[in-house]
């Protein structure tokens, strides 16, 4: 299974055409995968008493983040839809949603980076040597990010970067409210474009399908209630979070 | 694997569950070599078949993709038929196939078995004597290069055949599929019109 | 882009029953390539601008053939031929119109083996596209003929998202006036599509001219009465008489009591991916006399929403004048 | 009326049977023992260098025989077009060839071959090329300059100014590299009551004739024989030769019949000598069938023009000066003339009294130009029509008078240095036109009917229209048959047939007893001109006229020695050499044959004039001692420019809502002198007024300069006419009147009959828009369109190759 497809362009010369969608088979079946085996180990490892959400609350996301959050999440499965379905034959007039939904998209993700940049602490994000150590060492405690959350930042922030830059040159070669389609860019530079479009959706499908079943199991329903709601309960903090790495309140 | 089968495959596949979809892609694989094992079964068209070409029967050996004009000129030494575009865009190449009129190069030999072709060289008498539309064509001097000639000949062998007394616009009409690039269609008209005379 | 022009190797099937042309279909999905007159077939393959591995050729199945007259109108199927239909009495008396587009087709030797199936599912002309480059209708990335010094003028006015190809066919834009409904067959049965529904535009379907899904036969037309025996109206501009495809056509059904347009169905081809309908000058055009004026009022309509491109212009004032032509009649 | 028994007279050229049955064999109708079939790969990109080709795949295919590439040929040098190349300067430019077992072996094989090609910079309107800092159509430069210094390639530059100026319709002001001129200019356009000044486009076009040029080709101890499509026949042989790197004696061409040529096939083509170099190399015989694509990539098209033209009047229509400026749209390698030619016709059609022409011919990266029926000649004529008509409007002359008042006549001096011509009658020609189309009446008519318009249009074509210098030979063999040999092509005109009735003529004998030797080079032709150019009427009505005359002194000088008496005693008829005054005493023809083999010497061939060609030389040593020789170089008075002139009548009905027209009526005049083949004129007449319609609004020439990529690769884009695009029927007529300088007075017609066919049509078109002239051929239906509904026209001021 190739990773590109490719065509021979209009000098007769070989180009890629842009990533080979029947990578989409293997994406999904291995996300798949994965997860199944991973909720069959937790099934069979004993699990520790859950921590009750009730009793004093901590906040845990700011309406703002949250909103941005959700946000994304639509816009994301907006374009995974309109972008994914026509390719495998389910026929719609799909582009002018999908051009939209990724400006909304991108117009968030600019807002959520300046944000970050300025009025948060970037380090709240930043993988540590010391995270490294946390899945290994029970003593260790995360402060308000987990490393595995981290982690899925990390990639969501690479592959949404990329996936938005590639779609920015395609929107430029469509016909739009602002401008007429310039066609101009050659065929090997756009085959490129398509290719890195192509391949960062697969895997953003792989990390979005793990990103729903984490935060669908239940030991971790609590942070998508927060995501929701905003907080978690003192216990669920004292339980899952090292408070003097992570001290609610002080720091947003 | 073809790309939309697999396509379509794994939609459906999607829908009832990914484990199923796992499993069709071997599935639609296999399928689709089972499926050229059947061509046995099940076969295309034969390859040697006969023509009746010129109310002569003929055993030709003739490939599945092969166009008519193809077979006369490269089988049967039939060369009085002339590609000129290979395109059904100039009618160099007509031919009668149960006395209507063809484009040879667009249309596959397999497809007229059974039925009775008619070409250039199957006009003139036994005795030799040229048809009342070849003569009528000497007499008006129409052919200048003459590549399109024998396909003028058939359309208007076709359209007497028809219509054995067209009126000029109706012949203008029915020779309108053959192209010349020597601009001889007046002569051509002339020769048709007092072909039909002659004949009737 | 090597130039061809020979036969490449292909399998070729004559089925006589639809069911074996359905399974062969199914078997060969993309690579399965459907025969009919095969005027719009062979050019392909010489170019080797797109490769089956097999032909499957419906001539041979009777079904698919022949004109019936039904309970409301009449169905025609797939395989008869342009000729059979312009020669045909009932279709000449009810329908001229459709009569009328098939005999605009291409040549005489073309019409005579041309069937109207092929007429409405062949492939458009864009020039770009049938040299074998790989743009958004072949799979590819870009429109060649959308592009700054793009020479586009035979392309499209209406409808274009990222390709601006027209549909090329006479009889289309004849039917979807006529509001006939296509029978489809697939294994899984029958479908039936309404004419309008049944061409697709490239913001659905870029690399299809029509919503036939993978593995379905068109079988059949189906006329219906409605538009039976009323005022027709078909003319086709093209650089040459013969063989050339409409620049621009038009199609137009009137329902007309004394002098008065009741209802009216105006269509009209190579403006855009699939027959366009003129909506604007149908719902204008009830109520109206048949005037001078009104031919002028409903002709400032007909343009309306159309994208010109760098060499396509023209193609507004005669669309324009085509509406002006079907009122006048 | 002249009496001649067979010049004026029709008869049934022997080929013509070989067309209507099928049996006439044209270049890709003949086989050989062993043939192979071969392919070319033409190059996808507009300019570019080979980097590397891949051909080990294909090599290894079943039924591959062989391979031919560039580096297998000699090196050609430029401008002259390769065989093959490893420098594309097109899009379809032949870069390999692939022989193999049948067609679609060969071509599984070019599907194989990968060819690695780095692309260079390329340019489709000249324009771009001539601006500074445009890209050249060739490493070597933009335009190709022949001087007496030296010609060579050279790079020349407009500045973005005097690009813009041309294009906004002022006059050029750029290099021009050549140049002609007479008379006072100035003092013309002083002395002018009207001046009309206006730029100018004329797309250039394919020729596709029906026949693409395939070709055959083998080798026999030594000797080349090809089978191939030409429009002329000896004259074939000196640049097949030097292609094949052989002496001419060493090479055959057979060509029985040719489908078309109208220009393209005139003297040989790379196309046709590539088989014989494969064959050479694959040892077997080599047929290359050219697909109707490759025809339209290898197979030259007409030049185009943009230009910018300025024309003086005097009160009474008389012109004055005319100014002519004219940028070629060459091709990748051409060396031009279009552009002067067309001076030259003007010099003539409308015999200005001052006149200057300027031109430079531009490479581009578009498909080979080369001469098309009328090259130059033809396109100028389209302008000029319109331009005279707009003239007469202002000076309120009617628009038959203005051309009448600057018609050509017998003292009209023509071309730069204003030499004489042979004959002329166009205001006879125009007055027999005017009677024929009733042009009074057409041009008064009610012009305005709903969206429909009258619209009525003159038109007039040149041509020189012949030469000298060219052999005759015919020979009288004992059997009684009288031998033609004819070695001028066989393109469809049927005059190497009825340029043979000459001889015919002056030998008295019946025609039945005639036999056209002709159709190979093995057939001992002697030394003809090429037929183009409408040249062969005039030209070998003297060629064989003189060696019929050689062979009738001849008879008489034999049966002089035999029978007694002078040589001026005797005289020829019914095939008989008699005494004058004593009919008993007489020879036969056979017997004088017979006796001609006996005497020997000049009689039979044994010995030639030595002025004779090498080709002449060759066929009579070969034929010597088969029968009484008469052959002899055409060394007849030939004083001035032979003009072929010819007039045209058109009325069109145009639509002003669909921009389409019908043309409704139309009337060509000949003026060539003695008819020689009344229905062949005919036929020339016709077919010339349906390549003027073409040229007038239909035949398209459409490149992607972004792409450097061509539309019109076939039948269907290129737009050539058809029946229901033209008249069911023509009218013709012709003059009749003898040249002087031609033994029967007959002069060529085939390309005038064009020239004046798409004048007609550009004048009424510009008619029935009141006037409006486009200034661009094609008129085509979106343009009438456009300018009826006071749009704007898409393509850009000068824009050439956009439709």
């Amino acid at each position: 299974m190739d990773v590109a497809t490719y065509k021979e362009d209009i000098w007769g010369r070989e180009v890629i055409l842009g990533a080979s969608w029947d990578l989409l088979w293997l994406v999904v079946v291995s996300a798949f995968v994965v997860i199944a085996l991973h909720a069959v180990i937790l099934a069979v490892r004993r699990r520790a008493a859950r921590p009750s959400s009730a009793g004093p609350r901590v906040p845990r996301h700011s309406a703002v983040d949250r909103i941005f959050h959700w946000i994304m999440a639509v816009t994301v499965i907006v374009l995974l839809i309109t972008g994914v379905f026509p390719i495998i034959g389910l026929e719609f007039s799909w582009l002018t949603i999908h051009w939209i939904a990724g400006l909304v998209l991108t117009a968030s993700v600019v807002f959520h980076i300046v944000r970050s940049l300025f009025w948060q602490d970037l380090k709240a994000m930043w993988i540590s040597a010391r995270d490294l150590k946390e899945p290994f060492d029970a003593t260790l405690k995360p402060g308000k990010y987990s490393v595995a959350q981290k982690s899925m930042h990390a990639a969501v922030t690479v592959l949404v970067l990329l996936v938005i830059g590639s779609g920015l040159v395609m929107f430029a070669m469509i016909d739009t409210p602002w401008w007429e389609r310039s066609n101009s860019i050659a065929e090997s530079t756009l085959g490129w474009v398509f290719l890195i479009h192509g391949l960062s959706t697969l895997a953003l499908i792989a990390l979005i399908a793990l990103h729903i079943y984490f935060g669908l199991r239940p030991e971790k329903l609590f942070y998508t209630r927060s995501m929701i709601k905003g907080w978690i309960s003192k216990e669920e903090l004292e339980a899952n979070h090292d408070p003097e790495r992570w001290a609610p309140g002080k720091s947003s | 694997m073809n790309p939309r089968l697999s396509r379509r495959r794994f939609l459906k596949a999607v829908i009832a569950s990914s484990v199923a979809a796992a499993s069709s892609a071997g599935l639609a694989g296999a399928y689709a070599r089972q499926a050229h094992a059947q061509d046995g079964v099940r076969p295309a068209v034969e390859r040697l078949i006969s023509l009746n070409i010129n109310g002569r029967t003929r055993r030709v050996d003739v490939l599945p993709q092969e166009t008519l004009a193809y077979t006369l000129r490269y089988k049967l030494g039939l060369t009085g038929t002339k590609i000129g575009c290979n395109r059904g865009e100039c009618g160099a190449c007509t031919l009668l196939i149960d006395d209507v009129p063809n484009y040879s190069c667009s249309t596959l030999t397999h497809s007229v078995k059974s039925r009775s072709v008619l070409t250039v060289e199957g006009l003139q008498s036994v005795t030799g004597e040229l048809h009342p539309v070849q003569q009528a064509f000497v007499d008006e001097l129409a052919p200048q290069c003459g590549f399109c000639t024998p396909g003028q000949v058939m359309a208007a062998v076709g359209l007497l055949r028809a219509n054995p007394r067209p009126t000029r616009e109706e012949a203008r009409q029915a020779m309108s599929g053959n192209l010349c690039r020597c601009g001889a269609y007046d002569h051509y008209l002339n020769g048709v019109m007092r072909a039909a005379e002659v004949s009737s | 882009m090597a130039s061809h022009d020979v036969m490449p190797d292909i399998e070729l099937y004559q089925p006589v029953e639809l069911s074996d042309a359905l399974d062969l279909l199914e078997r060969y999905g993309d690579d399965g390539w459907l025969l009919g007159g095969g005027q719009d077939t062979y050019g392909w393959l010489k170019d080797r601008a797109k490769h089956p591995k097999a032909m499957i050729d419906l001539n041979g199945i009777d079904s698919l053939h022949g004109i019936r007259e039904l309970a409301d109108g009449l169905e025609i199927g797939a395989v008869t031929t342009l000729v059979e239909m312009i020669g045909d009495p009932v279709i000449n008396r009810d329908f001229g119109l459709l009569s009328q587009a098939a005999g605009r087709v291409a040549s005489p030797q073309i019409r005579n083996v041309a069937t109207l199936g092929g007429n409405l599912v062949q492939d458009t002309r864009c020039w770009y596209y049938r040299r074998g480059l790989s743009c958004y209708r072949a799979g590819g990335n870009l429109c060649y003929a959308d592009s700054p010094q793009g020479m586009n003028r035979e392309h499209a006015l209406f409808g274009a998202s990222r390709c601006v190809a027209v549909s090329p066919s006479d009889t289309a834009i004849a039917l979807v006036a006529l509001e006939a409904t296509m029978v489809a067959a697939s294994l899984d049965g029958e479908r039936l599509i309404p004419a309008e529904k049944f061409f697709a535009g490239p913001d659905t379907h870029i690399t299809r001219m029509t919503s036939l899904d993978p593995g379905e036969i068109l079988t059949a037309v189906r006329v219906p009465s409605k538009w039976a025996g009323q005022r027709f109206y078909f003319e086709k501009v093209a650089d040459r008489n013969v063989w050339d495809f409409a620049l621009v056509s038009i199609a137009a059904a009137m329902a007309v009591q004394g002098n008065v347009i009741n209802d009216a169905r105006f269509v009209c081809g190579g403006v855009a991916c699939k027959p366009h309908r003129l909506r604007k000058v149908e719902r204008a055009a009830v109520g109206m006399t048949l005037s001078e004026e009104s031919a002028d009022t409903l002709a400032l309509l007909a343009s309306e929403g159309a994208k010109p491109l760098t060499y396509n212009q023209f193609k507004l004032p005669l669309m324009e004048n085509l509406v002006r032509r079907a009122v006048r009649g | 009326m002249n009496d001649y028994r067979y010049i004026g007279k029709d008869f049934v050229p022997p080929d013509i049977v070989g067309k209507v049955t099928g049996k006439a064999k044209y270049a890709e109708d003949f086989r050989a023992d062993g043939m192979v079939f071969a392919r070319v790969y033409t190059s996808p990109m507009a300019h570019g260098r080979v980097t590397r080709i891949d051909s080990s795949a294909a090599a290894e295919m079943d039924g591959v025989i062989g391979i031919l590439t560039a580096d297998d040929l000699p090196p050609v040098e430029a401008p002259n077009a390769p065989m093959l190349t490893n420098t594309p300067v097109y899009v379809g430019e032949p870069i390999l060839a692939v022989a193999a077992i049948d067609e679609k072996a060969a071509e599984d094989a070019i599907a194989r071959i990968r060819v690695h090609i780095e692309p260079l910079p390329f340019a489709v309107d000249p324009l771009d090329s001539l601006v500074e800092g445009g890209p050249d159509a060739r490493e070597e430069g933009n335009v190709y300059v022949r001087s007496r210094e030296g010609s060579g390639f050279r790079s020349v530059k407009w500045t973005r100014e005097q690009i813009d100026e041309f294009r906004a319709g002022k006059e050029p002001t750029g290099e021009s590299v050549d140049e002609w001129s007479y008379g006072d200019l100035e003092r013309g356009f002083a002395d002018a009551t009207v001046i009309i000044e206006e730029p100018f486009v004329t797309n250039g076009y394919a020729h596709m004739s029906m026949e693409p040029r395939t070709s055959m080709a083998y080798w026999e101890n030594g000797t080349c024989f090809v089978y191939g499509s030409a429009q002329s026949q000896s004259f074939m042989i000196p640049g097949l030769a030097s292609m094949l790197n052989v002496e001419q004696k060493n090479v055959i061409l057979v060509s029985e019949h040719t489908g078309g040529g109208f220009g393209s096939k005139i003297a040989a083509y790379p196309m046709m000598a590539l088989p014989a170099w494969f064959s050479k190399k694959l040892g077997r015989p080599v047929q290359l069938r050219i697909t109707r694509e490759q025809e339209y990539y290898v197979g030259s098209a007409r030049v185009g023009f943009q230009g910018w033209i300025k024309v003086g009047f005097a009160a009474d229509g008389r012109v004055t000066a005319t100014d002519l400026f004219i940028v070629e749209d060459l091709g990748p390698n051409a060396t031009g003339g279009d552009g002067s030619s067309a001076g030259d016709a003007v010099s003539i059609v409308y015999d200005p009294e001052s006149m200057r022409y300027r031109g430079v011919p531009v490479l581009t990266n578009t498909t080979p130009r080369g001469a098309q029926r009328g090259p130059g000649q033809n396109q100028i004529a389209a302008i000029m029509a319109p331009i005279m008509d707009k003239a007469a409007r202002e000076l309120n002359i009617d628009r038959l008078e203005i051309r009448k008042v600057n018609a050509a006549h017998n003292a009209t001096t023509v071309e730069a240095d204003q030499g004489p011509i042979t004959s002329a009658y166009m205001k006879e020609a125009l007055d027999m036109g005017a009677k024929m189309f009733n042009w009074e009446a057409k041009r008064d008519q009610p012009r305005r009917n709903g969206n429909k318009v009258i619209g009525v249009g003159i038109g007039q074509g040149y041509h020189s229209a012949g030469s000298d210098g060219f052999d005759g030979l015919v020979r009288i063999t004992p059997d009684g048959k009288i031998h033609l040999h004819s070695g001028v092509g066989n393109l469809g005109t049927y005059s190497y047939a009825s340029t043979t009735r000459s001889a015919a003529e002056v030998l008295k004998c019946d025609w039945n007893n005639c036999v056209i030797e002709r159709g190979s080079t093995a057939a001992h032709l002697p030394w003809s001109s090429y037929q183009a150019g409408s040249n062969t009427t005039f030209t070998h009505s003297r060629a064989n006229f003189v060696a019929a005359t050689d062979a009738v002194n001849k008879m008489k000088e034999i049966a002089a020695t035999t029978l007694g008496g002078a040589v001026t005693d005797y005289d020829v008829a019914d095939e008989r050499v008699f005494r004058i005054g004593s009919p008993t005493q007489y020879m036969t023809y056979a017997a004088v044959a017979q006796r001609a083999i006996e005497l020997g010497g000049a009689y039979s061939g044994q010995t030639w004039p030595d002025d004779i060609h090498e080709i002449t030389q060759r066929a009579v040593q070969n034929i010597a001692g088969t029968g009484l020789i008469g052959v002899g170089k055409d060394t007849l008075r030939l004083e001035g420019v032979v003009p072929g002139l010819a007039v045209a009548f058109a009325e069109i009905q145009l639509d002003l809502e669909t921009g389409k027209y019908d043309i409704l009526d139309y009337v060509g005049i000949a003026e060539c002198g003695t008819v020689v083949h009344p229905q062949g004129l005919a036929a020339q007449m016709k077919g010339g007024a349906v390549w003027g319609m073409g040229m007038a609004s239909l035949e398209r020439h459409v490149y992607d300069p972004q792409n450097g990529l061509p539309a019109n690769i076939g039948y269907h884009q290129c737009g050539i006419p058809t029946y229901l695009d033209t008249p069911s029927e023509i009218r013709t007529g012709a003059v009749d009147l003898p040249d002087p300088q031609s033994p029967f007075g007959a002069r060529g017609i085939g390309e005038p009959a064009m020239g004046c066919s798409v004048a007609a049509m550009t004048a009424a078109i510009a008619d029935a828009l009141d006037g409006h002239i486009f200034s661009r051929t094609p008129i085509s239906a979106d343009m009438i369109v456009n300018h009826v509904n006071g749009r704007p026209q898409s393509f850009k001021p000068l824009q050439i190759n956009n439709f």
